[in-house]
């Protein structure tokens, strides 16, 4: 097996709230693997976008403090680079789109410049190839008359065309990670299907490594190679995408997929679907975890251990982080 | 349905107290309140208790503050004593801030309410004639209000109230526009709620925040304003005020410093504490402030 | 479709159109048409969906049907008796029948208010039952009805969690008894855990308390798990009209078909190969600026030139109506 | 080009409006038209009341009163000074400029300066430097400015004499232009510190906010995730959309510059409209009183129009709002 391209061991980041000092990670691993998909999936607040923005070093200080852990890009450790190095690698060797194509570019730049922008910040090239290039970026992303609308100002495109923008920015450089935070949530159906489509397509042209930030099964589905689970600042589960789909471990992973109305579901006698599955209750706020399961209050499966003592993900291929499904193992 | 809610009792937290609390724990805030109830309580004691007359000529005019006894802060050009002055002028000085203050807001509300909320023809010609208002420079605009109608304490609180609201009818139509549309205002009308209870007993007291600390902020500018006219000598003659002492005495600035600094000290402190708890009751107000 | 019972609510030929600033001076007004000739019915009993994409107009739709927005012809016939010609008097005492639950949990409860005065309200409003005591006893009915606790009843809105406070929406709108709810797009700003457990409750407050739902959604997982009919909505018309088996087994409109092939799955897997095929190009037109034609004509992988000349019209095919000049079979 | 010209229409009207209003003050004023007209210290003998009522057709039905008014205003005609034997016009004109100098210099003071403080102070949200611009801008905003003019002026004349306090030029001056220059900049010093530190203190604070405000925004998330160094993140992506909120509020506070203006002439003697408007009050010398305020509308209108184009310029969004 290759080494992996992305090395994340026992990240810890933690924010000041009015609540005090809360753990919005608590020992998050994983490794990423040139040119899979690796897809986190969870609800809202459960730290999968600041998974994110903390390999980016973009966790907002104050209130985000990281505060453990270690990650390594082609076994470095990013912590002990220069703050110049980290900087290139941003833009340069791991790439980022977000959630809002609305509102994540520059309104008073033309998406040209704002293209032309990230490759001038990492590659010697003059302004005129940077333009050029920038021309090609929007047409591989399918841009329609890409030299016109490389003077278009943010506000003039429609949200899938934004993100395109994004996407272009993004793979300016070759990055050889794409991490992608929600990429689509703000999209339309029929436009979210384009863009994913674009991402496997950049995929398998550049073989870059992507890292699907997703509250959406069905884009668990569709693109990723292996998915990690994530519930309030943990990993909960992993493993190989169909693995997980297939056959879900953790109490939490199933009654997530058990409760989305997937098309296809079809007919009970009086001809309509049957009733969904439901998660009682909601996620705990931060700063009410207590030292047991975060999972517990809410689960099917739970008894005296889970409110004494927090599960260990443990597995080889398929991880979960349960004691009941631990000890049934067993 | 809702299993871990249950084990907590919840006690009803209103916004209003939230933002209460949040005031209380804001130290300028706090400042700014006991410094004015100082100044009002002194500003009292002069207009109600104290029997002096600051017109009385108690001393040699210019007279060094504590060169005698009774005269803690100097005498003016004409030899009256200072601190009464201040105590006597007090009044006469917040009165007219209060009440063209609550001019201000009254007509300013109102202007921008309708505009806000009825939108399309009536907000256009509304904010129209505001920014008409808006191009005569305030206290311009005021100075010939008074210099032609007779600078009285009523003519002078009227005439800042009229150049004061376009401001306040600005704010207050942003904040109809912006509630508007939210969907408690729609569930409102699904519900069988007529335009006036829209009005006053939805939009109204979630507008209101912006409003409040655009009010006590407005009765600071109107102390500014009054000061203002008296000292371009359009005070009200009759009236002891701190800006008509700081017109009276400032040809005579080179002389004698005292009885120009300490009424200006006067309406810098009263001006100082409003907006503090302006500020204070914005920083209360704010939500994003609160999540902290 | 169910063409023996009455429907309880009939929409025919709404339209709803928006002044757009106008661009001089002396310029002639502008409008932007957001709904074009939209007729459907909400049976009694079952649900109808809108679905389509933003812009699409399917919210404007059910606001003009209800009158909380104007509309600008056509006729809402409630129990056959037209909602748009209602004086403002009478149409506020008719709101009782038709309430409605809005879509962002955070900005439809007013702040200000506790829960239990925004439930308690339509009562008042409308007078219905006597004040005081009944009123407050039916405020605790409708709170243990959606899966809220008696204890709750005089906390603000702020101490809720977004599913929570749905369900006071709902609270609020089942307040009067309404024989039609209109849901417009009630989950989507809930997490897929809090959604399906509102999904649920709408779903049993239907079956035992015999409402009607005109459900609003972008989301056709939803809507089939909800939905009994569904009409399609491309650019303010109604692109496709069909009982639910049907659309799902055999869409006839291609735009249909694409957001099915868009919906979420979980059987489109990576590691079995799955890629789109034809997935629609581009994004819809400008809703200000709508070719003549079909409108779908520009993303339609059958367009032929009959489709840029001629609008479609909806007309029945198989078991539902479509407007396409080349259905799908 | 079509919509500067609608700009201009509306600022035609608005001004129009305040040439009605002038002359509705006039007859609203207590007594008789043509005594305000002449003014209380004018020596309202009854030959310069006759001509004024001619003048004004003071004898005819109000709407020809005011026709007559406004087309007097048309042809550049405010009235006449009884008091300088001069038409108004000319005395205004020839104090235009120190104002236009003046408020000028203040607002480029505080502009400048008052971003580059809230800049930095954005920087370190709860830092000294914000802090500081934190207590300068609540300062700035009590200290009634014609106070802190004096207070300055006692500095100045008494403890530092280093800077004139008064006027715009010393008297009888010789010199060649450059030394004229370099005077009236001296006298300039005081009178545009006073005015603009109100104002300086605004921005700051303002551009503070607006700055904390835009640094959280995605797209600044955006610049940092492609690598952008973060000096170039701050003055090029975060600083260029927070002009926007400072270039709306300079234009609002235009008026109030004004009405500072007069308050810092007086106290410096800076012979602008304001002293004139001073001195004319003290006379009640009406016509002039009237015509500054006219002038100041059209000032303040100017203002706004320009302050429009550049937020045009520096907004792409607003251009193509009509675009579709």
């Amino acid at each position: 097996m290759s080494e992996p391209l992305l090395k994340v061991d026992d990240l810890r980041v933690e924010f000041d709230t009015r609540h005090g000092r809360v753990t919005a990670l608590d020992g998050v691993s994983f490794d990423l693997m040139p040119a899979e998909t690796l897809g986190i999936v969870g609800e809202s607040g459960c730290g999968k976008s600041i998974t994110a923005l903390s390999l980016m070093g973009l966790i907002p200080s104050p209130p985000g403090h990281v505060t453990g852990g270690r990650i390594e890009f082609e076994g470095n450790d990013i912590a002990a680079m220069t703050k110049r190095r980290q900087r290139q690698m941003r833009g340069h060797d791991i790439a980022m789109i977000f959630q809002e194509p609305m509102t994540s570019l520059n309104p008073v730049f033309t998406i040209g410049d704002q293209i032309a922008e990230a490759i001038l910040l990492h590659q010697d090239v003059s302004r005129g190839e940077a333009r050029n290039r920038s021309i090609e970026l929007l047409k591989t992303v399918g841009m329609p008359e890409a030299e016109r609308r490389a003077r278009a100002f943010p506000h003039e495109l429609s949200g899938g065309m934004r993100q395109r923008v994004m996407i272009a920015m993004a793979i300016s450089c070759r990055p050889r990670i794409l991490i992608a935070d929600e990429p689509t949530t703000a999209l339309d159906v029929t436009v979210q299907a384009q863009i994913f489509e674009l991402m496997r397509g950049i995929q398998e042209e550049f073989g870059v490594a992507i890292m699907l930030i997703t509250h959406d099964m069905g884009a668990i589905a569709e693109m990723a190679d292996r998915v990690a689970v994530m519930y309030a600042g943990r990993i909960i589960e992993e493993g190989d995408a169909d693995e997980i789909l297939d056959n879900p471990l953790h109490p939490y992973t199933r009654g997530l997929i058990g409760c989305i109305p997937l098309l296809g579901k079809e007919a009970r006698d009086d001809g309509r679907p049957p009733k969904l599955a439901e998660i009682p209750g909601v996620v705990p706020p931060l700063h009410l975890l207590g030292q047991g399961c975060s999972f517990a209050d809410r689960c099917p499966l739970v008894h005296d251990r889970c409110h004494r003592e927090k599960p260990l993900l443990t597995g080889s291929t398929h991880c979960v982080a349960c004691h009941a499904t631990q000890m049934e193992a067993a | 349905m809702s299993v871990q809610e249950t084990r907590r009792a919840i006690k009803p937290v209103s916004p209003l107290r939230e933002a209460a609390q949040m005031f209380c724990r804001n130290r300028p805030a706090i400042f700014g309140t006991v410094l004015l109830s100082l100044i009002v309580a002194a500003v009292f004691y002069g207009t109600f208790i104290s029997g002096a007359d600051p017109y009385e000529i108690v001393w040699a005019p210019q007279a060094f503050p504590g060169e005698a006894e009774n005269i803690p802060l100097g005498t003016d050009y004409m030899g009256r004593d200072i601190l009464t002055g201040l105590l006597k002028g007090g009044g006469p000085t917040i009165a007219v801030g209060l009440s063209a203050a609550l001019i201000t807001v009254v007509i300013g509300i109102s202007v921008g309410a309708m505009a806000g909320y009825f939108g399309g023809w009536a907000d256009n010609a509304l904010m129209r004639f505001t920014e008409f208002f808006q191009v005569l420079p305030a206290l311009l605009f005021a100075m010939v209000l008074v210099t032609l109608f007779s600078p009285t304490l009523t003519t002078i609180a009227i005439a800042i109230g009229i150049v004061s609201w376009p401001q306040t009818a600005r704010l207050t139509r942003a904040e109809f526009l912006r509630i508007r549309n939210l969907e408690y205002v729609t569930a409102a009308r699904a519900v069988g709620a007529g335009n006036n209870r829209i009005i006053w007993r939805v939009i109204l007291p979630n507008a209101l925040p912006p409003l409040i600390v655009s009010a006590t902020l407005t009765i600071g500018v109107a102390i500014l304003f009054e000061a203002g006219l008296s000292f371009l000598g359009l005070g009200d003659p009759n009236t002891m005020s701190w800006g008509l002492m700081i017109g009276a005495n400032r040809s005579y600035l080179l002389d004698a410093w005292w009885p120009v600094t300490f009424p200006g000290l006067a309406i810098f402190l009263t001006v100082l504490a409003v907006s503090l708890i302006g500020d204070g009751l914005n920083d209360a107000f704010n939500p994003k402030l609160r999540q902290r | 479709m169910s063409a023996s019972t009455k429907p309880l609510l009939e929409v025919r030929d709404l339209a709803v159109r928006f002044e757009l600033p106008k661009a001089g001076l002396f310029a002639p007004k502008r409008h932007f048409h957001a709904v074009r000739g939209v007729s459907f019915a909400v049976p009694q009993g079952r649900t109808l969906g809108i679905v389509g994409e933003s812009g699409s107009g399917k919210t404007t739709t059910a606001m003009a049907a209800i009158r909380l927005r104007p509309a600008d012809g056509g006729q809402v016939l409630l129990d056959g008796r037209d909602i748009l010609k209602l004086t403002q008097d009478e149409l506020r005492r008719a709101r009782r029948d038709f309430q409605i639950v809005f879509q962002d949990p955070y900005s439809s409860l007013n702040p200000r208010e506790r829960v239990g005065s925004i439930v308690r309200e339509p009562l008042d409003l409308m007078k219905v039952g006597e004040p005081g005591e009944e009123r407050n006893e039916r405020v605790r009915e409708l709170f243990s009805l959606v899966g809220l606790r008696d204890d709750q009843i005089a906390l603000f809105p702020h101490q809720f969690s977004g599913g929570q406070r749905q369900r006071v929406s709902i609270a609020r709108a089942l307040a009067t008894n309404p024989r039609l709810v209109v849901c417009d797009e009630p989950v989507s700003a809930l997490d897929v855990a809090i959604q399906a457990q509102i999904l649920n409750l709408l779903r049993r407050l239907q079956d035992e308390l015999g409402l009607s739902y005109l459900f609003i959604s972008h989301d056709l997982g939803v809507v089939q798990f909800i939905c009994d009919e569904i009409a399609v909505m491309y650019l303010g018309r109604i692109v496709e009209y069909a009982p639910r088996a049907d659309l799902f087994r055999t869409p006839r409109h291609p735009y249909t078909a694409s957001l099915l092939a868009a919906a979420p799955s979980l059987s489109r897997r990576k590691s079995a190969g799955y890629r789109r095929v034809s997935a629609v190009r581009g994004d819809p037109p400008s809703p200000f600026n709508i070719p003549p034609g079909c409108a779908f004509a520009s993303r339609c992988p059958n367009a032929q030139t009959r489709c840029r000349e001629e609008e479609p019209v909806l007309r029945q095919f198989g078991e539902g109506r479509v407007a396409c000049h080349f259905p799908l079979d | 080009m079509v919509y500067l010209l609608r700009r201009l229409a509306f600022g035609v009207l608005l001004l129009a409006g305040v040439v009605i209003l002038n002359f509705l003050l006039i007859r609203l004023a207590p007594g008789d038209p043509a005594a305000v007209i002449a003014g209380e210290m004018g020596g309202a003998s009854q030959e310069v009341l006759a001509s004024i009522r001619e003048r004004y057709g003071l004898d005819k039905p109000l709407l020809v009163q005011l026709g007559i008014y406004l087309s007097n205003v048309v042809r550049g005609d405010l009235g006449e000074s009884y008091f300088f034997n001069r038409p108004v016009i000319d005395l205004i004109l020839s104090r235009l400029g120190p104002t236009i100098l003046l408020v000028m210099a203040a607002q480029l003071l505080a502009i400048v300066l008052g971003v580059f403080m809230g800049v930095l102070a954005s920087l370190k949200p709860q830092g000294f430097l914000s802090g500081f611009v934190a207590v300068i801008s609540t300062v700035g905003y009590a200290a009634p400015v014609f106070w802190t003019g004096m207070m300055l002026t006692i500095l100045f004349a008494s403890i530092f004499p280093i800077l004139p306090v008064e006027g715009m030029s010393s008297a009888r001056f010789r010199g060649g232009t450059f030394d004229y220059i370099l005077n009236v900049a001296r006298h300039l010093i005081l009178p545009a510190t006073t005015l603009g530190i109100i104002f300086l203190a605004q921005y700051a604070r303002l551009a503070r906010a607006a700055m904390i405000d835009v640094l959280g925004a995605d797209y600044v998330r955006t610049a940092r995730a492609k690598g952008v160094p973060e000096s170039r993140v701050v003055f090029k992506h975060a600083l260029r959309n927070a002009v926007l909120p400072i270039l709306t509020v300079a234009g609002l506070q235009f008026g109030n510059l004004i009405s500072g203006a007069l308050l810092v002439e007086t106290v410096f003697n800076w012979p602008g409209m304001g002293r004139l408007a001073f001195d004319s009050i003290l006379r009640r010398d009406y016509p002039v009183l009237l015509g500054v305020l006219f002038f100041s509308a059209m000032m303040v209108v100017l203002a706004n129009i320009l302050t429009d184009l550049s937020y045009r310029l520096a907004d792409p969004r607003i251009n193509t709002e009509g675009r579709s």
